[in-house]
């Protein structure tokens, strides 16, 4: 097993006839910050789709923690450790922001059978998956009983619940929002969330769909930084989305560039901003605009 | 948690005040001279008047039923009170609609023993509501009396429940034993409704005492209440062959079943129950009903005096012919009129002993003898459908 | 959970007491178990539509069969001396608390097993498959047969298991079953709401409320955070149909009567009425909701005493779903509880 | 055999009227993505409206050409401006809030319907009666077409079971043969049916109305932007459903005679199961989970046991959408994440 947290071999995705994605393949490591760009419709976004579970892709293979996770369900491979913010904000909107770090947050708590043991089952085979699955759903019908009853640990656990969401939020600098509901957060502060939620999962790698969309300039340049703060802080695998190339230039170390499902470019930014194809496609988009 | 349970109590005594507005229940109204249970079955407001319940759906797909019942019922009551009511008090009845639901007819019963303290309780037509009823009116020893439920369970819940109808074996009995003796039928289907408890008694006793009386049941279909279309039973009742279709169902089906018969070339005697009896019935089958027999409470061709005054006087009060619903809600109000005349003291318990003692009251639907049992026992009539019309065809005793 | 248990055993004493005080009225007994009942059933349903954002029309279908089951074990049980020597009315309770628990645990399983493949789909495909449930349950118990006094006698001299087997598939057909024996006071009712609406309030201030929430906010974006989401519904789905189960085993041991009709698809809009008034998601909007609404009949017979008012009951109701969608979708009281009342105020605007 | 071309007869007869209905479910959802609920109502209320346009024509115009088309344009006319009343008042100020919110609209215009239509208003207008509302009493709908066979086949009878044979018995050369009787009115129908899912097929696929639906259909929001007056197409769509829904009701009310306020409601429920059957928003779906359906229900009375009719059409769907959620025509739509 090498050392990637993820990894996309020869990916693509067909809806119908239309080629939404085309032999992708990637490789994150921990500690990476890479970049996905590519213009309006490239297959960006598709590619997270993909890579989360959220379309299982037509042929190739995408491997999280090092297990095959084609087809799995995306609350499963979001367990593995890959965690997603969207591009079109989708926050629990009548949740307060404390609540919706919560919700992530919830995944993690304590398993009756050892974290260990389930990990092993959910890579194993189908037989093992299934038993994964039993147990997986007795704990959690012990849980709503500890949940009802309101045993002692449970408290404890819910405490220990909402300590952790509000570091989440504070390294987000969202601690003094913590009781407002999500839809009622300003735009900036909204895109943030995601981020804080993302992170309540726990993961290895994080895919990031836009983070920075409708902010100002300077706002972005911050969002840059805590980025890459975040990464040395969680040791995470960081691949981001972004539609502006300068802005993804500043922070990754490497960049992938889809155009039309394609991967038209990969390598570090000073390779991918010479590479003429990359020039090409961005231009093209310039000239229909 | 202490918010809640405030809030529990809360709703329970908003509960306390909503329903127990005139008489609080923790304090019932003393019974004067009553040995009955407290609260129970206590005296009536105003002490010139006996106050009758009844319940019946007087809305819903069986209103007809209903409404013929309580206009059968009011003219008993009227006629009661023109002769001077019982024990020189007038006669009311209030009347409830349970929406031919039987939790509504519980809690109508309910409401008519403990808020109205009636005497005497009536109803109702289909015998589930029936069965929901019995119970409460024998817990507070309230006598009812239903006019028409031939489920034979529900005069089974207890000693204070009568009826003034026969019961269905009764009814599957007569069609058999008439199709098998009379029509000389040797083969026959039945078609019978499994949303209707009525319609599924009917068909099994007779495909009971058809088989024993040495003919076939080739074949049975079923329909749900409420079905338009059964043209689907029909054409596998059409390869069966058979000479005579039971159709223990209610007019609404059974003329569209004699229509749609007609219609696919079937050729058999139908048979049915006294669910038949409406004048919708031939708005709905017209000529494909020519025919057809059934077994019924009374006829309207009945000659004697007392049947035909009942029939002139319903008429000029409601402007139709009655059907047996109406005789037989009539039965029953004058039953129980009847006994509270001959009870002692107009208690529960009085009225019931009164009520088991009745034989051979002169009904209009027949003449009734209470059995041991609570049931009545009586004839049944045999009608034949000719150019929409029932015609008297023979009696059967019991 | 030793406050669990404290709390429980106070709410019991509470309703035996109320049972005892209001005995004489049966009447009031009577209203109040209904009242309670369309609670329990308002309070479970809110937890599949309200809370977990799905919609289901097929809560009447798994309350018949909590309430055949129920009454087929407690029919099976009055016959035995459960426990020897004690009171009547202990042992009487005693069988109709395992009639209750077996009752909603048929109710609850039937709900994981439905739940299971439906809740994959979206929330009107639930709707049609939950209705669809509705009415086979109805057509089965149609094609039972009618309990023959006589033939029960025999069945029962060749011991338990045939009597079991016999009742089983004697359901009454569509003249419903008669001779339940009638054990519930309308504070075991009043219980069970007081257990419903406790089991509701603990789930959502737990980590699985969250996610419950979360389901209904964004399904797509809870499953992204790691809600198993289909896991979530059907818990959430089994635990509903449980309390429905129970509560339709309350129903049927005092109804004297139960009957397929009863829980058809008009009682499923009923509850859903009830929960759609007072609020989707709101407890307290489906507990008050639903006892105003269960009481406008008899406050109709009250104010008018006869039958004219009533039948303009159900397009009424039909037209409040209607205005009451255009107006104020959020209900009564939108996601709010009364208990919060409190808390909400240091909320900044 | 006889059997089974009768059976094959009344299934076809059935299921073109579920059809009509599930067209009307199916196009509805394609548009709003709504389940319109009160749709079967509609095509009671367009029986209803048929009966009394059949009653102030009177007995002169029952049986007459004339007669019939005004029943059916009256119905339809009718009809057409309930299902825009209630598009416009209901449905569209709650189309950009949750879809459950117009679910439970539809229940409750729904209920309001089957229900209110059980009322009895009767008001005096210079001193006559007018009957606004009908009451719960089922009604015989008039025959605005006269019945008469229209053909009748005489096919061969199988022959009976050896026990079943009297052997004293003279054979009856009439038992040789089962009559199976065609009506008039049955291919009046069916054949007004056919015409209607025709010209639905047509409007659908070859008119820009229809490229209008289909783009709004697709996603309503680009359809906007695109210039298509979304408003104008799902108010068209609507009534273009609640009209073939009053043919359905007449339709229906011709073949069973009887109608009552509650018919729109299992009528409704089967055909919205046939819509999803055949896959919901898809036309020729419709068309075919109907016929399926009816087919499916007629064979199972006819060769099974009748008395589980009414499980069928769930049992059937329940498993549709277990093998093939979209339904046997549907496509698969992605969501957009």
């Amino acid at each position: 097993m090498s050392d990637a947290q993820l990894e996309v071999k020869q990916a693509t995705m067909r809806f119908g006839g239309l080629k939404a994605l085309s032999e992708f393949s990637l490789t994150v490591k921990r500690g990476d910050l890479l970049g996905l760009i590519g213009p309006n419709g490239a297959g960006k976004t598709t590619a997270f789709n993909v890579l989360t579970g959220v379309y299982a892709p037509t042929t190739g293979d995408v491997l999280v923690s090092g297990t095959r996770v084609n087809g799995r369900r995306p609350h499963e491979i979001n367990r593995l450790g890959l965690a997603r913010t969207f591009q079109n904000i989708r926050l629990f909107k009548e949740l307060t922001a404390l609540d919706n770090v919560k919700v992530a947050v919830l995944a993690n708590t304590r398993p009756l059978f050892s974290r260990e043991l389930m990990g092993r089952l959910r890579r194993g085979t189908g037989a093992q998956r299934a038993g994964a699955k039993v147990l997986g759903a007795l704990d959690n019908y012990r849980d709503w009983w500890r949940a009802i009853l309101g045993t002692g640990g449970f408290h404890q656990e819910e405490a220990d619940v909402t300590a952790r969401a509000g570091q989440l939020l504070e390294v987000m600098g969202l601690s003094a929002r913590a009781d407002e509901l999500a839809k009622n957060l300003p735009y900036g502060d909204q895109r943030r969330l995601e981020i804080a939620r993302a992170l309540g999962t726990n993961p290895q790698v994080l895919l990031l769909d836009e983070p920075a969309a409708g902010m100002n300039t300077r706002e972005k340049a911050d969002l840059m930084v805590l980025i890459r703060a975040l990464r040395d802080k969680f040791s995470l695998g960081i691949l981001l989305i972004e539609h502006d190339m300068k802005l993804v230039m500043g922070i990754c170390e490497r960049i992938t560039v889809l155009d039309h499902g394609e991967t038209i470019a990969v390598g570090t930014p000073a390779e991918v901003r010479a590479n003429p194809k990359v020039i090409e496609a961005y231009l093209g988009e310039a000239a229909h605009a | 948690m202490r918010n809640l349970t405030l809030a529990a109590f809360a709703a329970l005594s908003l509960i306390t005040l909503g329903c127990e507005r005139k008489t609080p229940a923790v304090d019932p109204k003393p019974p004067e001279a009553k040995p009955v249970d407290a609260g129970v079955a206590a005296a009536p407001k105003q002490d010139d008047v006996i106050l009758l319940g009844e319940v019946g759906s007087l809305t819903g797909p069986e209103a007809a039923f209903g409404i013929s019942t309580k206009q059968g019922i009011e003219l008993a009551l009227a006629e009661a009170n023109a002769a001077g009511g019982v024990k020189g008090k007038k006669l009311e009845v209030r009347v409830y609609d349970d929406q031919s639901k039987p939790e509504e007819a519980a809690s109508a019963a309910a409401r008519l023993i403990t808020q109205d303290h009636i005497a005497l309780l009536l109803g109702e037509v289909a015998s589930s509501n029936s069965l929901a009823m019995a119970p409460k009116a024998q817990e507070a020893k309230v006598p009812m009396i239903s006019p028409s439920s031939t489920n034979p369970a529900v005069t089974e819940v207890g000693d204070y429940i009568f009826r003034v109808c026969f019961i269905d074996p009764f009814q599957g009995y007569v069609m058999a034993k008439y199709a098998r003796q009379d029509l000389k039928m040797s083969k026959a289907a039945i078609l019978k409704d499994v949303k209707s408890a009525y319609s599924m008694g009917l068909a099994d006793v007779f495909e009971k005492k058809f088989s024993e009386l040495g003919g076939k049941v080739a074949g049975i279909e079923s329909y749900s209440k409420g079905e338009t279309d059964f043209r689907a039973q029909l054409t596998a009742l059409k390869k069966l062959k058979v000479e005579g279709l039971y159709v223990p169902g209610y007019y609404n089906d059974v003329g569209l079943v004699a229509r749609q018969a007609k219609e696919l070339g079937l050729k058999v005697t139908m048979m049915g129950g006294d669910g038949w009896d409406s004048e919708k019935l031939f708005e709905l089958g017209g000529a494909a009903l020519d025919g057809s027999v059934v077994s019924n409470h009374y006829s309207a061709e009945d000659p004697s005096p007392q049947v035909q005054n009942f029939i002139t006087k319903y008429k000029e009060k409601y402007g139709a012919v009655p059907d047996s619903l109406a005789a037989l809600g009539y039965d029953a109000a004058m039953v129980g009129i009847e006994a509270m005349k001959r009870s002692t003291d107009l208690t529960g318990p009085s009225i019931r002993d009164a009520l088991a003692q009745i034989r051979d009251f002169p009904g209009v639907a027949g003449t009734i003898s209470i059995n041991e049992k609570r049931d009545a026992v009586k004839p049944a009539v045999v009608l034949q459908i000719k150019n929409n019309k029932f015609n008297y065809v023979a009696t059967v005793k019991p | 959970m030793l406050r669990t248990t404290s709390t429980l055993v106070v709410a019991g004493a509470a309703c035996a007491l109320a049972s005892w005080l209001f005995a004489s009225s049966q009447f009031f007994a009577l209203q109040a178990s209904l009242v309670g009942v369309a609670v329990i059933l308002a309070v479970s349903l809110n937890l599949i539509n309200g809370i977990t954002g799905q919609f289901s029309i097929g809560h009447g279908g798994f309350m018949g069969v909590g309430a055949y089951v129920g009454v087929v074990t407690s029919s099976l049980l009055t016959q035995f001396q459960l426990l020897p020597g004690a009171p009547q009315v202990v042992s009487d309770q005693l069988v109709l608390l395992i009639a209750l628990a077996t009752g909603g645990l048929a109710a609850g399983t039937m709900g994981f097993l439905v739940g299971l493949p439906s809740l994959r789909l979206k929330g009107d495909y639930l709707a049609i498959v939950t209705l669809g449930f509705g009415e086979i349950i109805r057509v089965a118990i149609q094609n039972t047969k009618e309990i023959a006094s006589d033939e029960l006698k025999l069945v029962q001299a060749q011991g338990i298991g045939a009597e079991l087997a016999y009742r089983v598939t004697h359901l009454g057909r569509a003249t419903g079953l008669s001779q339940i024996p009638q054990l519930t006071s309308f504070g075991m009712v009043w219980f069970w709401v007081f257990v419903v609406v406790m089991v509701t309030r603990r789930i959502l201030g737990s980590p699985h409320g969250r996610a419950l929430l979360a389901i209904r906010e964004d399904e797509v974006a809870a499953e992204a955070m790691g809600v198993d989401t289909t896991g979530y519904k059907v818990r959430a789905f089994a635990v509903a149909s449980f309390f429905a189960g129970v509560a339709g085993a309350l129903f049927a041991h005092f109804q004297a009567i139960i009957t397929p009709a009863q829980f058809d698809f008009v009682k499923s809009t009923e509850i859903v009425v009830f929960i759609v008034a007072g609020g989707l998601g709101s407890t307290s909007g489906a507990v008050v909701s639903a006892m105003a609404l269960t009481l406008l009949p008899e406050v109709m017979r009250s104010l008018f005493g006869g039958f004219n008012v009533e039948q303009i009951r159900k397009p009424l109701f039909g037209l409040l779903l209607v205005v009451i969608m255009l107006t104020r979708p959020q209900g009564l009281f939108g996601t709010h509880e009364l208990w919060d009342l409190g808390k909400r105020k240091k909320r900044p605007a | 055999m006889a059997g089974l071309l009768q059976h094959l007869i009344n299934g076809l007869a059935e299921g073109t009227i579920y059809a009509l209905v599930a067209l009307g479910y199916t196009m509805v959802y394609g548009v709003l993505k709504l389940i319109n609920f009160a749709h079967g109502d509609v095509m009671m209320v367009g029986a209803y409206v048929g009966y009394a346009a059949a009653f102030v024509l009177g007995d002169g115009a029952l049986g007459s050409l004339w007669g019939a088309v005004l029943v059916f344009l009256v119905s339809i006319l009718f009809c057409g401006l309930l299902g825009w009343l209630v598009e416009r008042f209901a449905y569209r100020p709650l189309r950009e809030k949750p879809r459950l919110t117009a679910l439970i609209t539809a229940i409750g215009i729904s209920f309001t319907l089957s229900y209110g239509f059980q009322l009895k208003v009767q008001p005096e207008i210079a001193g006559k009666k007018v009957t606004l509302l009908p009451g719960a009493d089922p009604r015989t709908f008039p025959e605005i077409i006269t019945p008469a066979e229209w053909v009748t086949l005489h096919v061969p009878a199988p022959a009976p079971a050896p026990d079943e044979v009297d052997p004293a018995a003279p054979h009856d050369a009439a038992d040789d043969f089962v009559e199976i009787i065609i009506w008039n009115w049955q291919v009046i129908s069916f054949v007004i049916a056919l015409a209607l899912m025709g010209g639905l097929q047509v409007l659908v696929f070859r008119t820009k109305f229809g490229r209008a639906m289909r783009a709004v259909s697709h996603d309503h929001r680009v359809a906007a932007l695109l210039g298509i007056p979304v408003d104008r197409v799902i108010a068209l769509t609507f009534m273009l459903g609640s009209a073939l829904a009053a043919c359905a009701g007449i339709l229906y009310a011709i073949k069973d005679t009887l109608i009552q306020p509650m018919l729109g409601v299992q009528l409704g429920l089967k055909a919205f199961v046939a819509a999803v059957i055949g896959g919901i928003g898809n036309v020729q779906g419709a068309v075919l989970g109907a016929v399926a359906l009816a087919l499916c229900e007629e064979l199972v009375v006819g060769y099974a046991s009748s008395s589980w009719r009414d499980a069928v059409a769930f049992g059937f769907l329940i498993v549709v959408l277990l093998l093939r959620p979209q339904g046997l025509l549907g496509r698969v739509q992605a969501e957009k994440v």
